[in-house]
Parts: structure tokens; sequence; C-alpha cells
């Protein structure tokens, strides 16, 4: 039996909206689970990246715990595809760079309607929030980046399900929207 | 009438014309930003390096002449372009998501036909006010290239000066000429040319955003290569 | 600011301007207010709104522009240290610090870091007020400190302290001829252009900036150009990082230079010339307008020049403001035309659409010079010398490394290895040629020769000790580009900015392989896309780092992985701060 | 002490925890549900212009895009002074969100739930997800994907895209249906709301199988908020605010959303970024409450739809004293009544002439304040935007479906780590139950999938100081 392609995903600081454009592969995904084994996903309880052919992440990264899943995921997994605006650039998460990190915690807990309280949470269990978003590839090289908000399913199905069948993906502009 | 090629294709030629000129004539497209054909050429953005007879050039500055051989779409020409333009990019705040400008933006489209599928440079994410001062539109001066097709449309089709680039290198920015540095204050009117001939997202019009739905937007309906400016 | 005080600059500023009202020497006014008041003032701007008929933005961008313009306040000493390499190893550093140490809380004195000053053979130096002071120690900063602090107009500083040197170490047959004031000028009258132009053709003279254009050439070209007017321009703007032969000819040779802008003149009939001065040789101002007034009272310079009616050409100086691009000749003749300092579209070349869009020859100062020489001594005697491309011998500044900095005239062909032994470089690991814009030459190719075959050089030559890094030299040389890219094309504005924090990653050793790669590829993208020789050369010691010495980066990188080096304590430093304040 | 952190617990609009605290005697001494991340919306939004804020912040999320952007949208209605917008844009956006309703239910359902009810929480960790079920029911795979499809393909018609479109702007929508694309959404109509219908019963099944456990799990007794329609329907899109309390009586009625902040205020823990939203009027301790579908089923009088309103009345008639069905577990009952009635109600619209209208906004005067409120899949979402003059964004406060939830959330963890956690070494299957009562919930930690499930659970053995002794990952799978 030919080896089934283990594939994790992950959302960083991001909406989902690019795994929600991944099942608009519609009933093409269910062709493509079946074709693969699950690592660490959304779709499964699988806690832990293991060594994986294939990493997905979406998201950008905002936090401390952000770093240390995408570094893992970088150390775990031979092909990184990254999906969409957050990732690759921030996205929307990035317009927070406009501001400081003081002045968005202070109208978020201190200054914000109808707080009953004003206090900055911080817990140990808490990940420390980072001074800016940062796109993904400012911390890990990326080897397949698809662009968009979210990046179109024919996009993904096109990469992945070449990714799958052991080929090189090509991406052409056609397939390419930053929207 | 001369000719000379483009990518092995014969393009003719009037005299004085530049080689993105005569291109564009002959519907032979050649990504470029900061050209525009109602204005005189810039060369700033850098975008439409060609190689004419083996030298890398800009096409909107380089005079056609007879017997040119230009390379235009191969792959390390591409690939160029997209180390230009991501540096547009990582410059400013090009955020297409939630840009109203998205779908008609020369910038996104140029980028989305070269195939930049990611800007692997250092994200500057500059922060500057947005001038909402006008009862009209809107600057978002984050989104700015350079190309200073406002400055020549305000001086050479609007016949006023509102626009002007100041500071120098990386500070480089764009500056309403008003005693506040407000586009209110200013000469500015909103009919003026200066505000529709922005590439980018820098110019938008209040009260109209999103108003195009998907699929209708400029270049939804055809791809970069296939319109001409107007 | 009182309104009677602003009233008063306001007027002041009308009555100094209206009267010769140009808005191409809105540069020189600017430069002027900047002098008299410290700063560009509101009121200022005002007037010369009124007077030139141009809007505020207008003269904002070109105070923006210029580093030397300010407009936010008035700072009664302006103190800008020279960050050149040959500055920094002569300990700059040191000085800047012990005087913003002498100077802390003084309101008076504002202290900033500026591009060479061209005074590589006597650094450390600096600038205050436009002045250069040149061989700062400890001592000579202790005084300049306590001038300041009780306040002594600049005018009343000790002379000693602006002494500037002029050292010739080694002169070969231009040096040593000395000028006879008209003599070259009355032999160009009886040869007439043609024959001056074959002069200049068979003496093989090219271009000293650099680039090595064919002077005949450029003068053929002008002169066949139609045209109202035309305009001799001597581009004066020695900004390359470590050269310093212009200042000295501009200041022992005058008479030479501004005899080779007549006979430019004469050959292709221009009636005006300028000589666009960089900023920081603003010292050098009034004695060459002395010079000029000498020769127009010699009849040299002026109307019917040596009795030739017909023949009328005179000079004016144009001050730069802080601006390395403006030696580059399009973006020149823009400042001179009082704008912004941006390169031009070309072609069309200056010399058919220069100043005013005029057929304009821009030579450099030590082209001039030659030019003189030549027409004095014939072009055999000029040309006998040197190598096949490159004929005769050229001036060289040396500094850094060395034990006799100066200037240096060679017949073109000399090897390094000459050069360096001469001027007692002999612990040399590397020459930087031509500034920082050019090459850096390692020990091992020290047989290379100079010429424009070979190695040309705008004048510059930094020898580079073997105590010295070299990461730390392109550190500078990054800074330095993003301190004076105009910011026009895109790949010159972004790659210069970007590239200084990359380097940083090295000097931390933090970097990967990743960053190493993106320098690679940034410094290409420049290097094949940029709109002018700025642009496009100023990665060039950074690529030759990355070829000739590639363990200077190896040394600085954590890991040769492909991840971009992050360092996350640095970026939650702020949430910690934030969250430890107890002032929520 | 034990300490267990499960980690992250993404996907709540970001990134959660759990953390358990256990005793020497191992009992359960806390528990608490964690929101790891902070976006910071409300301050970067400050100084955009206000028209951007539909399709900006929909960012938020992915899986309920459109209800953030029409609730925006709604908000921005009033900013630019329109108080009805046109029929056909009213229905165009009702038509999105109906889509959008549908397709997040589908997914939750199906996607991410399915494995729990089908196979139990202690099923084989490899077995019990999308995977398995496809497998064991590629039927009921089929007709879960297709369900979404469907909803997504409304949402791509009204918006021009599947995610994130852009088709409400301030004062209407951008664009209305043409007669070919209304017609290809009727194609399959009557297959939707079959399977919608089948999906019901079979959910009806399942918590009637084991009615014992599925009415007591993770349970706990809240009062209720959402909005109800004209005569206390069942309304997504409009309508007014009504609160229950946990006997089912009325504690506010037909309140307008423009005076939520009388309404409801908001707490903040230091260990969570998520704030803690109660009802003004009783206080942080007691007034805390849940929204979704579970209130919204609870507090509405009736279904307009004729099949999804017989399935309320079954739903009700669990709770024979009249009292709110208080179930945990019943969400997802009362989820798939929803997917119901929005297959019902896309029905009766594409019949409605009024979608090909031409006329697709209003205008009015600029206010300076807007406030929109629609039913999301996951609950109530406030959207309150302030603008200045010249119409940049001053002010916004954004109080989204699971935030209300969180202290429901946390109670519902308290619960299952008493009832089935407590004194026990803890097992896979048993953390999972953790995982089952938040999922419930669907919160939309960037918007529940089965997401819960990529938690790595860690165990940390602490000393009694607090310091940490050991720790260990409780892994399933690999």
């Amino acid at each position: 039996m030919a080896h089934k392609l283990k594939i994790a995903s992950t959302s960083l600081a991001g909406c989902f909206g690019c795994h929600m454009s991944l099942l608009d592969c519609d009933e093409k995904i269910i062709e493509l689970l079946q074709q693969v084994e699950l690592s660490r996903s959304p779709l499964c309880d699988i806690k832990q990246v293991a060594d994986c052919d294939i990493g997905i992440i979406e998201g950008a990264v905002a936090n401390s715990e952000n770093v240390e899943v995408i570094r893992q995921f970088r150390a775990q997994c031979k092909t990184l595809v990254v999906l969409g605006a957050c990732a690759l650039n921030g996205g929307i998460p990035a317009l927070r760079n406009q501001y400081s990190l003081a002045e968005c915690l202070q109208e978020s807990y201190i200054d914000g309607m109808g707080l009953e309280n004003q206090l900055i949470p911080q817990d140990e269990d808490l990940p420390e929030i980072l001074d800016q978003v940062y796109p993904v590839q400012q911390l890990v090289k990326v080897d397949y980046a698809l662009p968009g908000c979210p990046p179109r399913a024919d996009m993904i199905w096109q990469c992945l399900s070449a990714l799958v069948a052991g080929q090189q993906p090509e991406l052409s502009s056609e397939l390419i929207r930053y929207d | 009438m001369a000719s000379f090629s483009i990518d092995q294709q014969p393009i003719e030629f009037e005299p004085g014309q530049t080689i993105l000129q005569a291109a564009m004539a002959a519907g032979v497209y050649i990504p470029h930003l900061c050209f525009h054909p109602q204005f005189s050429a810039h060369g700033s953005c850098r975008v439409c390096m060609v190689r004419i007879d083996g030298r890398t050039a800009s096409a909107c500055t380089a005079p056609a002449a007879a017997g040119l051989e230009v390379e235009n779409l191969s792959d390390d020409l591409q690939a160029l372009r997209r180390d230009i333009l991501q540096m547009l990019f990582v410059e400013g705040n090009h955020l297409c998501p939630s840009c109203e400008q998205s779908g008609a933006c020369h910038l996104q489209s140029v980028a989305e036909f070269c195939e930049l599928l990611m800007a692997d440079l250092p994200f500057q994410y500059p922060r500057r006010m947005v001038d909402a001062s006008h009862p009209d539109w809107v600057l978002d001066f984050t989104r700015c290239i350079h190309c200073e097709l406002c400055v020549k449309a305000s001086r050479e089709v609007d016949g006023k000066s509102v626009f002007s680039l100041t500071g120098r290198g990386f500070d480089t920015r764009l500056v309403i000429n008003a005693p506040d540095g407000l586009l209110v204050n200013s000469e500015f009117a909103s009919t003026d040319r200066a505000a529709s001939v922005c590439p980018v997202g820098v110019f938008l019009p209040k009260h109209q955003g999103f108003k195009t739905p998907i699929g209708q937007r400029k270049y939804d309906r055809h791809s970069i290569e296939q319109i001409t400016e107007e | 600011m009182s309104p009677e005080q602003a009233q008063t600059i306001f007027e002041d500023t009308r009555q100094r301007f209206a009267g010769a009202a140009d808005d191409t020497r809105l540069l020189q006014y600017l430069v002027d207010i900047q002098h008299r008041y410290h700063f560009i003032p509101p009121p200022a701007i005002e007037a010369l709104q009124q007077i030139l008929h141009l809007t505020r933005a207008q003269i904002e961008s070109v105070i923006d522009f210029y580093s030397f313009l300010h407009s936010d306040q008035a700072i009664r000493y302006r103190i800008l240290f020279s960050n050149n390499i040959t500055d920094r190893w002569a300990g700059s550093a040191a000085m800047m610090q012990r005087l913003t140490v002498a100077l802390h809380g003084c309101e008076d004195a504002g202290i900033a870091l500026t591009a060479c000053s061209g005074l590589c053979d006597q650094g450390p130096s600096m600038l205050i007020n436009g002045r250069a002071i040149g061989r700062l120690t400890p001592s000579r900063i202790d005084d300049i400190a306590a001038l300041i602090l009780s306040g002594v107009e600049l005018e009343d500083w000790p002379e000693s302290l602006f002494m500037i040197d002029n050292v010739i170490q080694r002169s070969d047959r231009q040096l040593a001829l000395s000028c006879q004031p008209a003599a070259a000028l009355r032999r160009a009258i009886e040869l007439g252009p043609d024959l001056i132009l074959q002069t200049l053709n068979e003496s093989g003279l090219r271009g000293r900036g650099g680039a090595g254009f064919a002077t005949a050439t450029k003068w053929s070209l002008c002169r066949q150009a139609s045209a109202d007017q035309r305009f001799i321009v001597c581009n004066a703007d020695e900004g390359e990082p470590g050269t310093f032969k212009d200042r000295l000819l501009l200041a022992q040779y005058a008479d030479s230079v501004i005899e080779g802008m007549t006979i430019a003149a004469l050959t292709v009939s221009a009636r005006r010339g300028f000589i666009y001065l960089r900023g920081e040789y603003r010292f050098l101002l009034e004695p060459l307008q002395a010079d000029l007034q000498r020769r127009r009272e010699q009849g040299l310079l002026g109307s019917a020049i040596l009795g030739q009616a017909g023949f009328d050409f005179d000079i004016e100086i144009h001050l730069g403001a802080g601006a390395y691009i403006c030696g580059e000749e399009s973006a020149l003749i823009e400042s001179l035309e009082g704008k912004r300092g941006i390169p031009r579209i070309r072609p069309p070349f200056p010399v058919t659409h220069g100043y005013l869009g005029q057929p304009t020859i821009v030579n450099n100062v030590e082209t001039l010079f030659s030019v003189e020489r030549i027409l004095q001594k014939g072009a055999k005697w000029f040309s006998e010398i040197g190598t096949e491309q490159s004929r005769s011998s050229r001036l060289i500044s040396i500094s850094g490394d060395c034990e006799e900095p100066g200037v240096y005239e060679y017949p073109f062909g000399v090897s390094l290895r000459q050069i360096v032994q001469d001027c007692g470089g002999s612990d040399a690991q590397a020459v930087q040629m031509a500034g920082a814009a050019g090459t850096t030459v390692l020990a091992r190719d020290f047989d290379r020769c100079l010429s424009f075959e070979d190695l040309a050089t705008g004048g510059s030559f930094m020898v580079i000790g073997k105590q010295r890094s070299l990461l730390d030299m392109l550190q500078n040389f990054a800074w330095f580009f993003r301190h004076e890219s105009c910011g026009f094309c895109t790949p010159c504005r972004i790659g210069n900015h970007l590239l200084p924090e990359l380097l940083q990653r090295f000097a931390e050793a933090q970097a990967t392989g990743h960053d190493l790669r993106q320098l690679k590829d940034i410094a290409e993208t420049m290097h094949r896309s940029s709109f002018c020789g700025l642009g496009s050369s100023a990665p060039t010691a950074l690529s030759d780092a990355l070829e000739q010495s590639p363990e200077i980066f190896t040394a600085g990188m954590a890991s040769s992985s492909d991840n971009p080096a992050f360092d996350l304590s640095a970026a939650t430093r702020e949430y910690r701060t934030i969250t430890e304040t107890e002032s929520w | 002490m034990i300490k267990i952190t499960i980690d992250p617990v993404s996907r709540v609009e970001g990134h959660g925890k759990i953390t358990l605290q256990q005793n020497e005697q191992l009992e359960i001494t806390q528990a608490r549900f964690q929101i790891a991340e902070f976006r910071g919306f409300e301050k970067f939004i400050q100084g955009r212009p206000y028209w951007e804020a539909p399709v900006l912040v929909q960012r938020l999320c992915g899986i309920c895009p459109v209800s953030h952007h029409l609730a925006a949208a709604k908000a921005m209605d009033q900013l630019v002074g329109v108080d009805q917008i046109p029929p056909t844009a009213e229905k165009i956006r009702r038509l999105m969100h109906f889509g959008q309703v549908l397709q997040s239910h589908a997914l939750h359902f199906f996607h991410l739930s399915s494995p729990d009810l089908l196979f139990g929480y202690d099923d084989e960790v490899r077995h019990r997800n999308i995977v398995g079920v496809i497998n064991d029911y590629p039927e009921l795979a089929r007709q879960g994907v297709l369900l979404r499809k469907y909803g997504q393909e409304v949402i791509r018609i009204t918006s021009g895209k599947r995610v994130h479109g852009t088709g409400a702007i301030p004062g209407g929508v951008n664009k209305n249906l043409s007669v070919a694309e209304r017609n290809s959404l009727q194609q399959d109509i009557d297959q939707i709301v079959d399977w919608a219908e089948s999906s019901v019963e079979l959910m009806k099944q399942i918590f009637l199988h084991q009615a014992e456990w599925q009415k007591n799990f993770a349970t706990i007794d809240t009062h209720m908020l959402s909005l109800t329609g004209q005569g206390g329907a069942l309304e997504l899109y409009d309508g007014t605010l009504r609160a229950c309390d946990r006997d089912g009586k009325v504690i506010f009625d037909q309140q307008s959303c423009d005076d939520y902040l009388d309404l409801i205020n908001e707490h903040i823990e230091s260990w969570s970024y998520m704030k803690f939203p109660f009802l003004k009027t009783l206080g942080v301790e007691q007034g805390w409450y849940r929204v979704g579908p579970l209130a919204r089923i609870n507090n509405c009088d009736f279904i307009r739809t004729p099949l999804a309103e017989q399935q309320r009345q079954i739903f009700k008639s669990q709770q024979s004293d009249g009292k709110p069905v208080q179930a945990t577990l019943a969400y997802h009952w009362a989820r798939l009544i929803e997917l119901l009635y929005c297959a019902e109600s896309i029905r009766e619209l594409l019949d409605d002439g009024d979608l090909l209208g031409d006329e697709l906004t209003a205008q009015g005067e600029m206010r300076l304040k807007g406030i929109g409120v629609i039913e999301a899949p996951r609950g109530t979402l406030f959207h309150h935007y302030e603008v200045d003059e010249q119409g940049l964004i001053t002010r916004a406060n954004l109080i989204v479906s699971t935030t209300h939830n969180n202290q429901a959330m946390n109670e519902s963890i308290r619960r299952v780590a008493q009832d089935s956690l407590s004194g026990q070494e803890l097992t896979e299957p048993l953390l999972n139950q953790l995982e089952v009562a938040i999922r419930a919930y669907d919160p939309c930690l960037s918007c529940a999938t089965h997401a819960l499930g990529q938690m790595p659970l860690q165990v940390d053995l602490l000393d009694a100081a607090g310091k940490l002794q050991s720790r260990k990952y409780k892994q399933a799978g690999n």
C-alpha cells in the first residue's frame, strides 16, 4: 500500500477563514481526506503535531504561543504551506501595528465601553502578546504561500492535490487573488 | 514603419515613442505602475524593467529604436519584477482584504499578474494619519507608492499644485499644499483629475466604498494585461 | 516667536530677495536663511512664497530634502559629526560622545551625524553650522564645548579651530605645473573651438568623476545641440566618502579650474557657468568668490574676455546643502534650478537638455583642472603617460589606515601595491576604491591597476587596516546610503532602508541562512533595477564582500537555517513592561 | 496539587485553553476556560473610514463572517441615517444571513461534533473525527458537506465570495440576485430542506436515545438572552432583546438594541483575554447568561416556518414544566432546528420577487453613532461604532457571541470536572468530556470547529507551593 501523506494544520492569529476555504473544496475534500492521514488539525483530536509531510498554517504571529506553534510546525513538517493574508503580510490583525500594544490594551481593558472593572489580563497561563503582529515568513521559511483573504478554494485545491500526488503545484496568476 | 521586437513579436513604433508607449499602442502588455499614458514618463517604480539587446532598462524611459530586441515576460524578468513589487508591498500598508480599491488596484493586479505569492522582506507597517478633512475624499497616505501621478495631474490637468512629494529616501512622502497640510484647505476640488489617477488606494471617495460587487470590479472582469488605461 | 519677530523676519526676507526674485535660486535663499536664523522660520517661508510664487509645499519639500536645512526650530549651534568610516576609525564616536556629555542639557546645541565631510585626511571632523573643523582631539572637543557653553558667536571662535590642511603627498606632472593665469585661455582663443576639441580629443582626457566619458565628445555634443543658451557646470559636490582632492584643487588650483570652465564656455559658446559647491565646503566659498572677482577684474571673466568681442562668460557659485545625490549630474542640475535633487530621466542627457532644459556641460573639478593643463602644455605632454585607455595621471585622495594620508597624483596604470606602499599602508587587508559605492580590493589583488580598464575611481582610496572589521565598514556604508538615497525609485529607496537592519543581525551574530540569502537578493535587485547610479552601486561593497569575504558573514550567523532570525524576547518586552506597570 | 492545561484551545475568536487544578485527593479545585488571544479590533479600527467596517470586521471570524459583516452594516445604516433599507436590500441581507447560519450549523454538526455524537466521547482518537464519519456514514457525511456547500453558495451569490465578501454596504447592498442566480439556488433547495429535516430527526434520536445522560451532562441553569422578532418569533437578522431567567420568566423584553449598554456590562478577569458580560441589573455574580441556539429556541414563542416550528414543539416538550431546556448538549438539537428554519426560510425567500429588485440602497443624514445587533450562529452579536464629523471611526465596541457564553462555558466545564473527573486519574477520554462540553457551545474561537481537539493536553504536576514538578502531555493518537 502506498504511503499515505500525513497532514497537519493549525490557525494562529487569524479568523479560520482559510480553513473554511479549504473546506470549500466541497465534495473534493472528502476525496482528499481519504487519501491522507491527519495529524494535529482542527478536524480531529490529535493534540500534537508529529512528523508530517505537509503542514498547513493560517493566521499571523501575534503572541508567544503562536511563535512556539509555528516553530514546532516548521520543525515537524517537511513542506510548509502557508495560507492567507494574515500569515503572509499580517492581514487585518496587522492593522494593530498602527498603534502601540499599550494603546490597544488600554482601549480594550481600560477605556472600553460598558466595563465593570479595569485591568489588563496577565496570568502565567496566558501567552505574552507581541509588540506587533508579524507575518509567518518573518519567523520561518515558507515552502508554498497561497495569498488571499482567504485564498480561493481552487488555489488551495490545486496546491494540495498536486502535493498529495507528489507533484510541484503550479500557482498561476489566474488563481492568485489578494483580497 | 520602423519596428523592433518584444519577446520575438514585431512592434511598430512612431519616432519619439518609448518602448512602453509603442508596446501599449500595439496591445502588448509590459507590467508597469508609475506610468500613465496621459502623463510624461516618471521611471520611479521600476516594474517595467525589460532587457533591451541584453541590457536591463525600464521600458517607460527607453526610446524605441529600429531593430531592438526586447525581452519582456521571461522568467528572470518576472522574478525581478516580483522582487521590486515585494519591496512596495513591505513599504506601505497594502492590506488588500479591507481596501476598497481591491479589484481595481494596479499594484494588486500587476502583482497578481506577476505571480507574486508573498513578500519575503521585513514589513515596515508605516504609521501615518488618514486625511479625511475634505467632504468628498479621504486620503490614506500609507498606501502611496510615490509615482507622482497625482502631483502631475494636479499641475498639468487641474492647473493647480495641490500635491508634492517631500522628504528624502525612505522618508519620502506625499504632502498637500495647504497652510495646515489638510486637503480641505487646499485648492483641491472633488472632480480633480488628481483624485482619479492614483494607481493604488490613496484616494478614496467618501461614502462610496465597496459599491461595486465582487465579480464586477475592473480587474475581476479582465486581468490587467487586457485593459488599456483611460 | 512673537508676532513682531515674525513680521521682522518676513520683511527682512522679502527685502533681501525680492529684488532679483528667481525661483531657480530657491535653494540658495534657503541656505542663506538657514545661516542667518539657524533654521528656516515660517515667516521666511511665507515671504518666499510671496516673492517666488511658489506653494508652501513646494518650498517645504525642498527644505525637507536637504539635510542641512531645518524648518522645525532654531538651534544656535548645529553640530554634525562626519560619520565616514575613516572618521570612525579615527575615533569620531568617542569625540561625539565626549561632546554630547559636555553639552548635556544645553538647549543651544544639537548634535547629529552627517555623511563624509571631506576631511578624511584630517579626521575625525565635524561641521558646526556648516563650518568644518578637523583633527578633533579630546582637548579640541573640550575647547568647543566651552565656547558653546559660554555662548561665543561662531564668528568669534579662534581661527585655529577651523584650519584646514591641504596636503599633497605626491605630485606628478599635473600638480607640479603651476597655474599661469590666462596662458591656457589665450592658447584656447588662438586655437578656436574646433582645434580645442581636437586637442582634447588627442589628449585622451576622460571625465574624472568616475564614469570616464571622453571630455571632447561631451563638449562636441553640447556644441552641436541647437539651443538658445548653453551652460558650464563645475561639479564640486565632492560627496564620495573618502575623497577630498577636489577640495584641494579648489583651495590651491582654483584659477586652473575656473580657467577650464572658461575654456569650455569658449568652446561651446556658453555665457553662464556655475560652480556647484557642496555645503560641507562652505569654507571655500569666500576664497572662490575672491578668485572669481579677481579674474573679472583681470578681464578673464565677464564680457569680452581678453578683449575678444562676444566672448562673454561669468560664473556663479551655488551651494549644496547636504545631499550626496546631487553629485549625480542630473540631480545636480535639478538642485541648481532650486529643486529637490532627484535625478532626471536619461535620455535626454544634460549635454543636450540640462540646466533650464538647455545644453549643459557638467564636468568634475579635476576634469576642468586637467583641461587647463592640457591647453597650457599640449595634448602630447598630457597623454604621453598612462595606459592605453587611461591617458595621463589622476589625483587620488588617500585616507584610512596609512601613515601619510593626503592627495597623491599618479600616472594611470600604477598598481595598488605601489600606492599602498607609498602611503604607508603596509598593514592593509584591503582598499576601498571609489568610496562607499566602490569596490573593495583585498590585499591579494593589490597587483591590480588604477585605470579605467581595471579599477576606476572617483578619487577616493581608503586603506583598510588588518585590525578593521569589514562588516563594520559595510554597516557604515549601509547607514550612509540609507541617509543619502533620494527616495525616488523603489529598489534604492526600500533596499537601502532594509539593508542596515539585516546587517545588524550579522553584527549581533543572530543571522541565519535566510538572512544571508536576503542580503544577496536585495543587493541584486538594487543593482539591476535602480534608476540611477546611486542605487545600482550602493550594494557594490556588500556584493564584493559576499563574494570575496564570505567568512565575515558566516561569523555573524547563529545558524545556517532557512528561517529568519527572530528575537522573541525583544518582541514580548513591551507586553511585560505594560503588565508589570502598576499604574494602570 | 496537579495542574492540567489543555492548550491551545484555539478558536474562540482566537485561542483558548482549559486549565484544571487537582489536589492530592485528585479533587478538581479549579477549572478555567481561558482565552489566550488578543487582537485589539476595537483599537485598530479607530481612524478608519466607517464604510470599511463591514468588510474589515468580518475578519474577526471566517466561519460566521456574514454575521459580523451584517451587524456592522446595520450599524452603518444608522450612521448614514437610514432606518429602513429598501426591501430588496433587506431581503438580500436576510438571504445571505440564512446562508451563513445554515452553513455554520452544518459545519459544526457534521464536520466537528458528529463524531462525538455518533461514536461517543470515548471512541478511539484516530477514528473520532470527520474521516471516521466519512468511512462509517458516507451518505451522512456527504449530506453534511453539501448542506454546507449550499449555504456557502448562497453567501457567494449575495456577497461575491464564499468567505469575506462585500455584499452589504451602508444603507443597503451592492447587488441583487439575477434570475439565473435565483434559479440556480432554487434548483437544490427542496433537497436541502429534506436533508435539514432528516438531520434534526437524527439529532433528536441521538438525544432521546441517551436522554438521561444528555440532559445532565455539563448542564447548568442559566438565564438566556436573544433577539426575538414580531410577536416573539425566532429571529436571526433583526428584532428586540429578550432575556429570560433560569425558570423562563422574562427579565426584560422588547428592549431596543440601541440601549444595550444599559442592559449589559462586561467584567474582566486577569486570567483571560476574553471578557465576561453580565446583565447589569443582576450584577457580575448573578447576571451571567447564555446565548445561541439554545437560548433562541428557548426564548422564542414560535418559529415562522412550519417544519421547524413542529420540531421546536417537540424540543420544548422535553421540559414538562414549561421551563427552559437547560441541557448543554441540547444546543446541538436546537442548532439543527435552526438549520431547518434557515433552509425553509431560504426556500420561501427565493420565491420573493424583491430579491431581483433594483433599489439597492437608501440614503439619509449622517449620524455619529451606530449600533447593529444580529443573531450570529453562536448567539447575539453587538457592534457599536462612533464616528467623527469626517466619517472616521473614533470608537468601537464589539461583544461577540462567544463572549456572552464565557461564564457559561466555564461553569459547564466545572460541572463536568466535578461530575466526571474529580477523584480520578485523568485519561484522554475523560478530558475529552471537557471538550465535548465546550464544543456544545460551538464557541467561535475562530469559530469552534472540532478545534478543541487540537489542544495538546498538558498535565503539570505542581508542588504545594505551585511550583512545577513535572509535566506530561496527555497525548492521543500518533
